[in-house]
């Protein structure tokens, strides 16, 4: 019945600031595995951050917003932002099963004239899901140019991808991801902190706590000898990345650990060019993946 | 019954086997549900002749309810499944008449599911209070036009 | 309501029962007396406090003398529970016990209507469709049917072998089907039993061994139910016995072959140990197998892979037992009764992964401790972790995928207590400390309470919490190269982090993977877990819904090794008095073809699931083989021209009762 | 002159058709004229309603009516009849189970109206007029009857003795009507006449074609698909009603390989031709998956309604009702 | 005083007809009109339904002329899926229907309309019946009349199921053929049906033409409307029951139009009376002037006359003989007379049987390709035949499926609602003078009437071989203050 989908790429603010490298790594790949997904247009706010705690209607008025232009064409979202993945399959989940929300949503969508494009038909999918089921692993590792044997990782998920809305992955212990990496030939470590959470949302506003528990999953990386840790979400990889200089002066430990996107690592593989990677951004550059002792 | 509200009267046609028994759970369990369903028995779903549902609506049920064991439970191997395709033409004979082809309910419940028959019979009684009664729809409209007069 | 011909001079009779304040405490009986005594034909119409009690069935029969009385409705509880009583007082009254109509105002009334006055309301009702379709209802005789002595019963566990035993000791003949190459279940492999901890193997090897003799059993094990037809008294039952490539008959389990194998030593996990320890292709479960006798397993066995094996095996078999070009075979059962003993599986606690079984190799399932401490197990009753270490500190989690909404709902009954048998047990054998992380302790039963405080004098540590995870992740120092227990300790309020060496999951019960597929061949009701349903919960604990049908032991919901023998003799003894009355009643709500009517169109013959309709070609119409007919009336709500009709569901009888729902 | 058996006919909403019926009796019409005396046929005879109203009750012996009710003046027609007449007869399918003009139940009066005087493609009425009973223009004052919202069966008006089906009834079944009446026994009260016990099937030449067991995995539809002759139409896929439908036609339909539609209405102890009609067709669908039997009768049987209701919706269950007196 | 008059029943148009007579002050006729009392509402209730039940559940408008529609209605499920019937399917088809036109019209020739003249206008009426005719042409005759009837109806039965109502036609052709053991008797009785026509006609020369009072009063001016003229005729423009175009000529003789009948709706309108349920069709594009002949009047008349008027000639040689007789003894084209619709009948009587014995005798008749089966998506599908009684238009629009979303049908008898109410008022007019009425008008309004057949106008005739007819004269009050009958 959906067969042969199409996609919109959904943005968010991330990617087009703080998490370009996300982006580029990102849209580098699919081309490279010839995957179509063009921007959405006229995308909004998904409608995260601050919106959901103070006034949740509007959140989901944004968040169907982009929902609806995409089922308008008939198409489903790719968000690889965490926090946009989570808030906008949770306003499809509310419309759907909430005849107040609905109401309020649908009022607004009229206003706009997209009501009667939206039946809550389109998926709302995070790349890794993509990869994983609509291209599949298979596909990949034949595509894989360069085998990364050797790096050490640390795969990553943070606390938004996979709880509550997701199907495709185990929300207590997620295994996608280290699928995926150790398709490129990288060693994934295992460790019950892959989904704890990075202290990002507290970093601004209790600064030693969330540090805290950076520094905690930076720590664990480190003990298992992990070269780099891959994350799926900008929010953990600007967490864990940008701070570490801090920590070190906090918790007296040598950390310097590279953060990157697992974009990125699977762009390494397939020896995409380092600067459509967006590598130039790094602060913490993961010369590993290009020693040439993995070649 | 409550007052001012319209009360649906509703027939229930269980199988012996799988939801005349969740009816009997259901009454084990005390979960209560509304009493506008009065409930009739049959050896199997597969008894249910189209002719006894129109006699039901005929006798002034607002909704009917057929019930039967799940596909490929039913204790006769498949009277469920004769069932099944009964209903569905029926529905649309009643579409035609002018009948609300919702009255209309087709079921499977076991005789383990209690709850399901609870919540089946609530929701099922709760639609048809809203359909209104039975005399409002359009066959029956006509069928007494002349009466009315 | 239809005028009816030819029926005589009709006089009902209608009993209201109060069935104590079950239906009088909410449906106003007086009134609906009242209203019945209004209704077309009642000659009669009366209340009781209990109508299932003598006094309230000599009420009817002396109305059935006195009145003349020729229909009798009563108004009471489910026809699935007393149909059968009242019937039988007409009977006794001298009245065809078909001309009796039951109200279901209990169950279908009082007890799922809130309001008084609607329950009163539906009484009426229920009533009224029960006086409408009395009358249409004719004198019937019941065809009556030999039964057949034997008995089968399906799984070759405790219970089992406990109705087994039971019903050959009564000198009737047992069939006894075991899916596995020996009997036993799941109590072979345990060490101990609570609370009394003697051996288990003490206790059940002798029963295992008379089974093996006993003259009346019949014992198929390897084996499989392929296909049940039939009905109460008259099954007929395909077994499919699958290869085992030894011959039962020659093999004496002198375990000369397995030595001969090809493979010096075992390879694949061995499944009676839990994998813990190894086996080769050809094997022996364990040593007090019953039958004793090696198994090929073709998985594995190089000459089923390749073709191409020395079959060392066969040469080292003197009595020449062995046998590659074994095929399965199917043997055809007769029986009366069949007795359901399927028992249950263990929780998968991988599907816990926080929990980390299977990623933490010292993470242990309960049933792979049971074969640890076990003397005969893979370490001769030794507690050691995988590598070798003797454990110092234990963590034991109970209710593993019980009594949790995202896994099994239901407590398992038994997880607490074999919890507190294995923390005694690895105590004893290693002096470890135990932690036993519980929500709630349940210990009812004789001398479990008894056993729950020996344990807490033993010294074993009771932690009253959920576990959040089972972790390696090391903060302190101290928790490095451990297990560490993440808990909420709800006695005393704070998060702990408990580090072990070893971590045992009490896992829980569930029922069989395939239990599905044994109620549709036995035709059997699952409650919505899959446990096989009982008839009643607690007047009719063993028996099923379909007559000649009972279940004993775990497969009908978790239970311990005395309940579930208890069950399995219940069983042996519901299924004897059913075989002893020799001849079962049946219904006789067939189906026949009206011969004036049919005009031979052929539109039921192929609706028939039982082939009961076929063509006469001389006068040209269909005829119903009534000993075949199990009275559905698929072919009777199909039939045109109303030429098939069912007794007791003339379609008169249905319109009328129809009719009289709709008050 | 001996004093004959009174008779009278009177028809409805019909087409004619049974008259037609009579006339083609061909010679045997005369016996009838012999045996009877016929007092009142307003297609025949001018006796009007005055003169029936001036007769004794029940001073007819047998009165024919063909054709449904659905006019007030058929109404008054039927009931009066009713009154004079001993023995009533519902003659064809229209009289007997509101015939196809029966069909109109499942819509309204206005519905019907508004495309016949407004809507219609070659309607042209730009004063917007209506048939209206008691119409007066000018001095002009006229009587057209009213014309009622639903089709009734002669039955759902008055009692009806006796009932002969067919649409038409063939030759074969009004005379072997005729017989029954004038012969020694009179039939029991409420009987259908002049035809079969039966189902089609018992009398249809092509019942031996069938298998033991029938099963379809498709309905198929005549408009595009042409039916083997000489071979069963129900297994070959054509909803044919031989099975439901009360014989007597001697299977003319069929024997001109067209597929029974069942004009002779159901046999005894049916109560609702169309139910039962589904209920058989429905059994024999070779399916337990709902989204294929939801294809299957998508295919050939969408509308069932028309299929199985073709001659009898008025005697429908749902429509089985007795006309208030003087409902208009 | 004003004093109305009521005559009923006539006879019936989807039921039964009557007609209302209004006098003014003087006692003379200001205005008669005929008033059909009763509807099914075809149209409507066919909807949703399977659109090849048509041929199945339109032959109940009328089961005197059912073979029409089924026809009428076959031909625009040809039309609707686009298909054309196999050349034996469509003989078989215009042979089934010429059999039905050669004894529809040897019915209303002996018995219906025929007892006016064969027993003879003047005749007492209990002798003016089938059985009168049979006195004055012989038992012999009346025996054959029955006979024919019957033996035709007894091979339209077998080939197309029941006579009444038909179940045969299909989209591209017909359920059943001919066995070829079964041909040789349709030739039989085909060639009987020749002979019994040409018989016919030579009753009638005897009888009518050669008395010059009854010529006058197929001529007189009583019975004649100058009114445009409808029928088919095929691509020579020669006469067609079955299957052609539309022709429409006008007072003059003129063409006025030749058309397909998918264009039917550029040509034909209905208008719509308070005061009866039957509609008035006329021609569109000349308008409706309410109920006057002539040129601007778009009354137009369709059945016998009608379509020897509007066609050019017939293809089979004895009718063509009988045709230019006809017009050759009244005058030329076109005829205007109604009662010449007798004659009219009597010529397409031969037509018919010619054409059958043509059809019977054709090798193509016995071959089984009778049918092709559509594949096309229906749509729209426009059918029309000659009813006995005149032109038949079937109408149906369906969804892909094929299950109709509309339907419009003009019924024969209807195209000639107009002519029949203005005959009658016209008959009135003349017969009617202050406040005098005499017998005779009775008869003169029931053969103004019946010359046109009307649809229903039933076979039961024959019993008591008149259309009784009752005259009560009331007051204002509504009482009656005279009554006159033509029965005893």
């Amino acid at each position: 019945m959906r067969e042969n989908r199409k996609y919109f790429y959904y943005p968010g603010c991330s990617l087009k600031g703080t998490s370009l490298a996300y982006e580029k790594s990102l849209l580098a790949v699919f081309k490279y595995l010839g995957f179509e997904a063009p921007e959405l247009p006229d995308w909004n706010c998904c409608g995260a951050t601050s919106y959901m705690s103070i006034d949740e209607m509007s959140a989901f008025s944004l968040a169907v917003r982009n929902l609806a232009i995409a089922e308008k064409e008939k198409r489903d979202i790719v968000a690889p932002c965490s926090a946009c993945y989570m808030v906008l399959n949770k306003a499809k989940k509310y419309v759907e099963e909430y005849e107040g929300v609905k109401d309020v949503i649908f009022k607004g969508l009229e206003k706009i004239g997209l009501k009667e494009h939206f039946k809550g038909d389109v998926k709302v999918r995070h790349p890794l899901d993509i990869f994983i089921n609509e291209i599949g692993i298979e596909n990949i590792k034949a595509k894989i140019k360069r085998k990364l044997n050797g790096v050490r990782v640390f795969s990553y998920y943070g606390c938004l991808l996979v709880r509550p809305f997701t199907d495709f992955d185990n929300p207590r212990y997620p295994t996608m991801l280290d699928n995926l990496v150790s398709a490129t030939g990288a060693e994934t470590i295992e460790s019950a902190l892959k989904t704890k959470c990075c202290g990002g949302s507290l970093t601004g506003t209790l600064e030693n706590v969330g540090l805290r528990l950076s520094y905690l999953i930076l720590k664990e990386a480190k003990r298992k000898g992990a070269h780099l840790i891959v994350t799926v979400c900008p929010l953990c990889q600007f967490n864990l990345e940008a701070y570490q200089d801090r920590m070190e002066k906090i918790f007296h430990d040598k950390l310097g650990i590279p953060v990157i996107f697992f974009t990125q690592i699977l762009g390494v593989a397939f020896e995409i060019d380092g600067k459509e990677l967006g590598f130039n951004h790094s602060l913490i550059y993961p010369d590993i993946l290009y020693q040439k002792a993995l070649v | 019954m409550k007052d001012n509200k319209f009360e649906p009267k509703i027939l229930g046609i269980f199988c012996n086997w799988c939801t005349y028994l969740a009816a009997d759970l259901a009454g084990v369990s005390r979960m209560d549900y509304p009493s506008n369903i009065r409930i009739v028995r049959t050896m199997c779903s597969g008894r249910v002749d189209p002719q006894f549902v129109l006699w039901g609506f005929k006798n002034g049920a607002d909704g009917i309810l057929i019930g039967g064991c799940h596909p490929g439970d039913c204790h006769y191997i498949e009277g469920n499944y004769k069932t099944l395709r009964r209903y569905l033409i029926l529905k649309r004979i009643l579409r035609e008449m002018g009948i609300n082809e919702k009255r209309l309910r087709l079921e499977w419940i076991s005789a383990s599911e209690g709850e399901k028959l609870q919540r089946v019979v609530r929701e099922f009684t709760e639609e048809i209070r809203n359909l209104g009664p039975i005399s409002e729809d359009r066959a029956f409209k006509l069928q007494l036009a002349e009466h009315k007069k | 309501m239809d005028k009816i011909k030819g029926n005589g001079e009709i006089r009902v009779g209608v009993y209201i029962c109060h069935c104590g304040t079950n239906i009088a405490g909410r449906v106003n009986i007086k009134e609906v007396v009242e209203f019945a005594s209004k209704l077309p034909y009642v000659v009669v119409s009366r209340e009781y406090k209990y109508m299932c009690s003598d006094p309230g069935q000599e009420l009817i029969k002396n109305d059935i003398k006195e009145l003349k009385l020729n229909r009798i409705v009563v108004a009471s509880c489910s026809p699935h529970l007393h149909e059968h009583t009242f019937r039988k007082a007409c009977e006794d009254a001298g009245l065809n016990p078909f001309n009796f109509q039951m109200a279901n105002i209990r169950e279908h009334v009082s007890w799922v209507t809130k309001e008084s006055k609607e329950a009163t309301e539906k009484a009426k009702a229920m009533v009224r469709a029960a006086v409408y379709r009395v009358v249409f209802h004719e004198s019937l005789e019941r065809k009556s049917q030999e039964i057949n002595p034997n008995v089968l019963v399906i799984g070759g566990g405790i219970a089992g072998i406990s109705a087994s035993l039971v019903v050959a000791d009564s000198g009737k003949k047992v069939y006894l089907v075991e899916r596995e190459p020996s009997i036993g279940g799941h109590m072979a492999k345990f060490d101990k039993t609570f609370p009394t901890l003697d051996c288990a193997s003490c206790i059940l090897t002798p029963k295992m061994t008379q089974v093996k003799d006993h003259p009346n059993i019949e014992l198929f094990t390897y084996s499989e139910i392929e296909e049940v037809d039939g009905y109460v008294g008259n099954f007929k039952v395909k077994i499919r016995k699958r290869a085992r490539y030894v011959d039962v008959e020659k093999c004496v389990g002198c375990y000369a072959c397995i030595e001969a194998c090809v493979y010096k030593e075992g390879k694949f996990p061995d499944e009676f140990n839990e994998g813990l320890s190894k086996r080769k292709p050809i094997y022996i479960p364990f040593p007090q197998a019953v039958p004793l006798a090696a198994v090929i397993d073709p998985a594995t066995c190089i000459q089923f892979l390749s073709g191409k094996c020395k079959r060392s095996c066969q040469q080292a078999c003197e009595r020449g037992a062995i046998d590659f070009d074994m095929r399965d075979e199917i043997v055809e059962v007769q029986v009366g009764a069949i007795i359901v003993a399927t028992g249950f599986k263990t929780f998968d606690p991988s599907r816990i992964p926080q929990y980390g079984y299977g990623r933490y190799q010292n993470v242990y399932k309960s049933i792979e401790i049971e074969r640890l401490v076990n003397s005969s197990g893979p370490t001769g009753g030794e507690v050691i972790l995988r590598d070798g270490r003797k454990p110092q500190s234990v963590g034991i989690i109970h209710c593993v995928g019980s009594r949790d909404k995202n896994y099994n709902i239901w407590c398992s009954r038994v997880c607490c207590m074999y919890s507190l048998k294995l923390a005694h047990l690895i105590k004893e054998r290693t002096h470890a400390e135990v932690y036993c992380f519980y929500i709630d302790m349940r210990t009812p039963g004789k001398g479990y309470e008894e056993f729950y405080h020996k344990l807490m004098e033993e010294g074993v540590h009771f932690i009253r919490g959920k576990v959040a995870e089972v972790t390696d992740w090391a903060i302190t120092p101290e928790e490095e190269g451990k297990l560490v227990i993440r808990v909420e300790d709800t006695l005393i309020g704070v998060v702990r982090r408990i580090p072990v060496d070893m971590v045992v999951l009490a896992v829980g019960l569930e029922p069989q993977p395939d239990a599905d597929e044994i109620r549709r061949l036995l035709n059997i009701s699952c409650s919505k877990e899959g446990w096989f349903l009982e008839r009643h919960p607690k007047l009719a604990p063993v028996s099923t819904f379909t007559d000649g049908v009972f279940i004993a032991g775990a497969c009908q919901g978790p239970k311990d090794i005395p309940d579930t023998v208890a069950q399995a003799e219940a069983a042996a003894a519901e299924a004897l008095s059913l075989i002893d009355r020799k001849k079962i009643e049946l219904e006789p709500n067939t189906a026949w073809i009206d011969e004036e009517k049919c005009s031979g169109c052929h539109i039921c013959i192929g609706l028939c699931p039982y082939s009961a309709i076929s063509y006469n070609e001389e006068r040209k119409i269909a005829v119903i083989n009534e000993a075949l007919c199990k009275g559905c009336g698929v072919c009777v709500a199909a039939c045109p021209s109303k030429a098939a009709q069912q007794r007791l569901f003339l379609d008169d009888q249905i319109y009328a009762e129809i009719e009289g729902a709709l008050l | 002159m001996a004093e004959k058996a009174k008779v009278a006919f009177y028809w409805c909403a019909s087409c004619g058709g049974c008259e037609e019926a009579v006339v083609d009796l061909a010679e045997d019409i005369l016996q009838v004229v012999d045996k009877a005396e016929i007092v009142f046929w307003p297609v025949a005879m001018d006796f009007k309603r005055e003169d029936v109203e001036s007769l004794k009750d029940e001073e007819i012996l047998v009165t024919f009516i063909n054709g449904a009710v659905r006019t007030s003046e058929q109404e008054e027609m039927v009931r009066l009849l009713r009154k004079k007449s001993k023995i009533l007869i519902a003659f064809g399918s229209c009289a007997y189970t509101g015939g196809v003009p029966g069909l109109a139940n499942s819509y309204s009066r206005e519905e019907i109206l508004s495309f016949y005087y407004k809507d219609g493609d070659t309607v042209f009425n730009p004063d917007n007029k209506r048939p209206t009973p008691h119409f007066i223009e000018g001095n002009f004052a006229f009587e057209i009857p009213e014309f009622y919202e639903r089709v009734y069966a002669v039955d759902q008006v008055v009692d009806v003795d006796y009932y002969i089906p067919g649409c038409a009834p063939t030759r074969k079944v009004v005379k072997n009507s005729i017989d029954a009446l004038f012969s020694s026994q009179i039939p029991p009260k409420g009987s259908v006449l002049g035809a079969s016990s039966r189902s089609l099937c018992s009398e249809c030449p092509l019942n031996e074609t069938k298998p033991e067991k029938i099963y379809l995995k498709s309905f198929k539809r005549i408009d595009k698909s042409q039916p083997e002759s000489d071979k069963c139409l129900l297994i070959q896929g054509y909803p044919c009603l031989g099975p439901v439908t009360r014989g007597g036609c001697e299977a003319l339909c069929v024997k001109a390989n067209y597929p029974c539609t069942g004009c002779f209405g159901p046999v005894d102890g049916v109560k609702d031709y169309g139910a039962k009609a589904i209920s058989f067709l429905s059994s024999i669908i070779d399916s337990i998956d709902e989204k294929e039997i939801e294809k299957i009768i998508d295919e050939g049987l969408s509308n069932p309604l028309a299929i199985v209701y073709r001659y009898s919706l008025p005697k429908s269950l749902i429509f089985d009702t007795k006309i208030k007196k003087n409902g208009g | 005083m004003e004093h109305k008059i009521t005559i009923d029943p006539i006879t019936r148009l989807e039921g039964h007809g009557k007609i209302e007579i209004f006098l003014d002050e003087k006692g003379n006729v200001e205005k008669a009109f005929l008033v059909v009392p009763e509807l099914r509402g075809f149209e409507i209730f066919v909807k949703g339904k399977p659109a090849e039940d048509m041929p199945i559940i339109t032959p109940r408008i009328c089961g005197v002329c059912p073979t029409a529609h089924h026809m009428a209605s076959t031909k625009a499920l040809d039309d609707l899926y686009k298909t054309q019937p196999p050349s034996p399917a469509k003989k078989l088809r215009e042979m089934l229907y010429n059999m039905f036109m050669l004894e529809d019209h040897a019915l209303h020739v002996y018995v219906l309309g025929g007892p006016d003249f064969i027993v003879g206008p003047k005749a007492k009426k209990s002798e003016r019946n089938v059985l009168g005719v049979i006195q004055k042409v012989g038992l012999e005759v009346g025996k054959k009349v029955i006979s024919m009837r019957r033996e035709i109806r007894e091979l339209m039965t077998l080939l197309a199921g029941k006579v009444i109502h038909p179940a045969w036609g299909v989209p591209g052709g017909v359920t059943r053929g001919i066995k070829k053991d079964e041909k040789e008797n349709f030739v039989k009785v085909a060639e009987k049906g020749v002979e019994f026509a040409l018989f016919t006609l030579k009753v009638f020369k005897d009888i009518v033409l050669s008395n010059k009072e009854y010529v006058d009063l197929i001529l007189s001016d009583a019975y004649t409307h100058r009114t445009y003229y409808m029928g088919l005729v095929d691509e020579n423009k020669k006469l067609n029951f079955y299957d052609g175009k539309i022709r429409v000529v006008d007072p003059d003789g003129k063409e006025y139009a030749l058309f397909d009948v998918r264009n039917y709706r550029d040509h034909i309108a209905e208008h719509v009376e308070n005061w009866t349920y039957i509609k008035f069709p006329f021609l569109k594009k000349v308008g409706w002037k309410g109920f006057v002949d002539g040129k601007d009047s778009g009354v137009y008349s369709v059945a016998p006359l009608a379509r020897l008027n509007a066609c050019d000639g017939i293809s089979t040689p004895k009718a063509q003989e009988a045709y230019e007789e006809f017009y050759k003894n009244l005058g030329g084209k076109p005829v205007h007379h109604t009662l010449a619709n007798h004659w009219a009948r009597v010529v397409e009587m031969i037509y018919a049987a010619e054409r059958f014995l043509e059809l019977a005798k054709d090798p193509e008749i016995t071959s089984d390709n009778i049918r092709k089966i559509p594949t096309e998506t229906p749509t729209v599908g426009i059918g029309v035949v000659e009813a006995p009684r005149g032109t038949l238009i079937h109408h149906y629009e369906t969804n892909e499926k094929g299950y109709i979303t509309k339907a419009n049908l003009i019924v024969a008898t209807q195209n000639n609602s107009a002519r029949i109410s203005m005959s009658i008022d016209k008959a009135a007019r003349n017969l009617i003078k202050e406040g005098k009425y005499d017998e005779g008008i009775l008869n003169m309004i029931e053969m103004a009437f019946r010359a046109y057949d009307p649809c229903h106008a039933c076979g039961t005739h024959s019993l008591p071989g008149n259309i009784p007819v009752l005259i009560n004269i009331r007051n204002k009050d509504g009482k009656i203050i005279e009554t006159i009958k033509n029965f005893e």
